[in-house]
């Protein structure tokens, strides 16, 4: 295992630790429990966004607190759900009367103790909604099972659905935004490498050298399918083809579209990876307004892409520009 | 015999020292078809309930129990926090401010804490989850305590019946949790939580082999 | 080879079609020859910053193109330092009658191409200065070799000079400026893998799993010492020392730490280097007044980090902070 | 007999297969003390300049030789495309507006191109640089002519000059170039740009052998 850590156990601590050196100005970070909040929290009559979840996908989401998106952010382990007390604490420090959003990724760790969080601070009088996000096509949707996975459209709903708490909608309205954007996302995942989770020292799964993984997650399982490596044009259309056609998106319609870098995987080819989508869309009459290219959904040093397409309406559009000052993404301040 | 305070502080301490040696193997498992953390996560909570204990030596076992849940759920997270923390929450509350169990009472507690995991987790016999060793060990346990077997056999039937509910996860499909993504490719490996939850029942069993 | 690509020649043509689709609000991008101009040049009246390098070290510096920062970006072959051609053409579309700055990193190719590149634009009347970036302290400075390599300062010069450019300083202040910044900084790097030019198709350096390059540049070349592993703690030192007993940096000086990932290295790694390095330079009596973290001039996929220290004044930082508006880099606007 | 025009050409072709059949080789050797750039980039380089030749194979030598050396600067990069493209640029201007030319035209125009190399490239002998290949080449084509050789012979001394030179590049550590930040561990390889000059020369030798 080649990273820049320490001791595996000290990786999240010794992380807050740089992330309150350098972030002084945007936030707030608390340990035992762990969660970051924007410096100025609680805002006085404004909703509180809370998300979190394991560390190891940063920036999301400590990166993301900030004016403008998230009020507090709760990092669990390296791929592991945050616990009840952390968000419930983030939850009563980011309280300003108008209510809390709780932004939950559909896994059950993160469901559960989200769940849990949400009952004590409603015990404690606060007023909590649970947002969950699963927008993972590569993931069957059923009853009978887990259901899908939350990935790179947990990113763009922090981000609008920070803008129109920051604007001061009620908590109604950030949740029933926040279940609109949940409604018209999709997105789909590969990787070309395993990741290594620091305390257990061995890549996540063993990929050769002229295979990849279609249809993963975030937290270095393995995906749907693993099959021989395809040139980019087409590990392009095997990401965009199922998440056009789940929605469906159809002629005309307006999207973000975010090509997302699961950690390893360098800028250079996210653009090319974006072009051929870009071309993709367009021929189905699909047209691109916005875009966010990067690391900003991560699995530590994960080689691969994820690619995620949100339907946008004027309003939504409105909210993704408006200004966001975090770490991770920042425009119009 | 009754299951004393005391059988049951060695038992969490003896489960503790289990999940040491073996944290490894589960992550393992978790690696396969999941994230990879089940053993570290486990690691870390029950190291933190090691430092607690100390604070609730001279409690009753309700209390030991709740406090012990407690811990694991600041401390383990994942799926496996809320889940570990509600059979020992619930196991607590069942039941309370003795400073000494029957065995029956210890299978009245057990029922509860698995009816916790089933309505948090809402699964089911055969997704693949810690149900499959929990649910059979109970319904051994209650057979046994019908038939009257002595607490020692008792137990010791409901950790084998665990052990096979473990055994038969390898074949199955998840359906829930994790290991659920992987869908097909699910299939062929034994479920982490099935394996953490057959050594809890183990070491109980081993613990009141005596009681 | 495990990368997002199709066909190896043509990895910088495609990015660049991609980098056109996504940015066509911040930049023009202009073929054979290829170079990336800011939307608005050529900008009346303002000196025009052109700078350019090697492909495979995005952001750097096409992502650096726009309000605030550079006029012009050459891209070429990856890790191939561009073309005079490239150079002229971009110095002729970025000339707003104010001259126009030429910031080279300090490599045989990239020092030989701009300069025939600054007489040929003489020749057609353009006032051209050029300025060397030479802040690499793991390469020898002796008037018997190459000299230092150009890293991370590059980034912060285009930054800064960026920002008086747009003032609306003359072509000898901003030289001025330039070189000064050249004086006041200097980097370090290190790397945990090799990195795979695309067209080699193979590792650029075998470094086994228990070793580490230190002292590496940005072009995949072995650094100048090969050890074993140490942890992130112990790397930082390695990397702070040198760079601080160099120019040296003494107990009051003011700086800006840039943390870098060489790409492969995630920012969950950058923040427990960047909290170290701010330990020991606190240590020292060097105060950390402003940061930047992240891949910023990268190598493909590289695992690894480099360090930045420049020495601020009042001055600097106003610039530093002035609105930027790139790809790459943004704020305030 | 004299170099005509096309021989040049024949030449120029010539080399562009060479490099064509060894870029790999080259770029292998500049991985390994450099960035693993410089087949690839004569590669890239040489392809234009077929594609450009047929416009000037009706024109002189100069001309010829100079569109090579234009070409080469747009299209090659790094330190190589400037270097090379002076080779051929000062060569060009040094023979002219010819359409052949003796030997001794020849080894001016090399000793052009080299001298632009080192004006550009501040190198000097035994930097570990393709100046260690072309100033052997140069003394012994100069000699070879001066003690009457048959150009044909010349030509082939000049070659095993650079060979030499090529091979002397080894021990040597670097002082110029990308393979000089390596210091030490530059000393046991052989320079990239000194083997593509040492093919030039060779590719020379043997086009123009019946000259
Ligand atoms: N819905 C559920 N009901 C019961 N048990 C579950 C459920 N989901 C997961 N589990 C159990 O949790 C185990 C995984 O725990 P752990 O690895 O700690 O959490 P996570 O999956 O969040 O990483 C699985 O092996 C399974 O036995
Ligand atoms: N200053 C110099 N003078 C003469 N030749 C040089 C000089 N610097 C580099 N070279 C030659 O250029 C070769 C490398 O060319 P190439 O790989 O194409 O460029 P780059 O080093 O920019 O990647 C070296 O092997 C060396 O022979
Ligand atoms: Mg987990
Ligand atoms: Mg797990
Ligand atoms: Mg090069
Ligand atoms: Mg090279």
């Amino acid at each position: 295992m080649k990273k820049l850590i320490n001791k595996p156990e000290d990786v999240v601590k010794e992380e807050l630790k740089g992330i309150e050196l350098a972030h002084a100005d945007l936030v707030k970070v608390y340990y035992d429990p762990d969660f970051i909040v924007r410096a100025d929290a609680p805002v006085q009559g404004k909703v509180g966004l809370v998300s979190g979840g394991g560390s190891g996908h940063e920036p999301m989401h400590g990166g993301f607190v900030g004016k403008g998106m998230l009020d507090a952010a709760c990092p669990g382990a390296v791929f592991t759900s945050p616990t009840p007390d952390q968000m419930l604490e983030a939850t009563k420090a980011v309280d300003g009367g108008a209510g809390v959003l709780h932004i939950v990724k559909n896994y059950t760790g993160d469901v559960m103790n989200f769940e849990m969080a949400a009952d004590m601070a409603r015990a404690e009088g606060i007023e909590v909604e649970s947002v969950i996000v699963d927008d993972d096509v590569a993931v069957e949707d059923s009853t009978w099972t887990a259901g899908r996975r939350g990935v790179g459209l947990t990113v763009l709903m922090e981000k609008i659905v920070g803008a129109a708490a920051e604007e001061g909608r009620s908590l109604k309205e950030c949740a029933d935004l926040a279940r609109k954007i949940n409604g018209q996302g999709r997105s789909m995942g590969m990787a070309l490498t395993s990741c290594t989770v620091p305390h257990v020292g061995k890549p996540s799964f063993d990929l050769p050298e002229d295979e990849m993984e279609i249809g993963i997650g975030i937290h270095g399982e393995p995906g749907r399918h693993r099959i021989p490596l395809e040139p980019a044009d087409k590990i392009t259309e095997m990401l965009i083809e199922p998440i056009v056609t789940d929605l469906p998106y159809k002629e005309g319609d307006e999207v973000v579209l975010f090509v997302n870098s699961m950690g390893g995987t360098p800028l250079i080819e996210l653009y090319i990876v974006y072009a051929k989508a870009v071309e993709l869309l367009a021929a189905k009459g699909i047209k691109v307004v916005r875009h966010l290219i990067g690391p900003y959904i991560t699995s530590l040093e994960m080689a691969g892409t994820s690619i995620t397409l949100l339907k946008v309406d004027e309003e939504m559009l409105k909210l993704w520009d408006a200004p966001v000052k975090t770490a991770g993404m920042r425009w119009g301040i | 015999m009754t299951i004393q305070r005391d059988d049951v502080l060695n038992w969490v301490r003896e489960y503790a020292q289990v999940i040491e040696d073996n944290h490894e193997m589960l992550t393992e498992l978790d690696r396969e078809i999941g994230d990879a953390d089940h053993g570290a996560n486990m690691r870390r909570g029950f190291k933190a309930v090691l430092e607690k204990l100390p604070t609730v030596e001279d409690k009753d076992i309700g209390t030991i129990l709740k406090t012990v849940g407690m811990t694991l759920l600041s401390k383990v997270g994942g799926a496996g926090g809320p889940l570990y923390s509600t059979i020992f929450m619930k196991a607590g509350m069942t039941i309370g401010a003795k400073m000494e169990m029957e065995l029956s009472d210890w299978a009245q507690a057990l029922e509860a804490g698995i009816a916790g995991v089933a309505t948090l987790g809402k699964a089911q016999l055969n997704d693949k989850t810690m149900l499959d060793a929990l649910y059979p060990a109970l319904d051994a346990l209650k057979q046994a305590i019908a038939d009257g077997v002595p607490t020692g056999d008792a137990l010791k039937r409901s950790a084998e019946a665990a052990h096979q509910g473990m055994l038969a996860t390898v074949p199955l499909m998840a359906r829930k949790g994790r290991a659920s993504y992987l869908g097909e490719r699910s299939i062929g490996h034994q479920d982490p939580g099935a394996t953490s939850t057959t050594l809890l029942l183990e070491s109980v069993a081993r613990i009141w082999a005596d009681c």
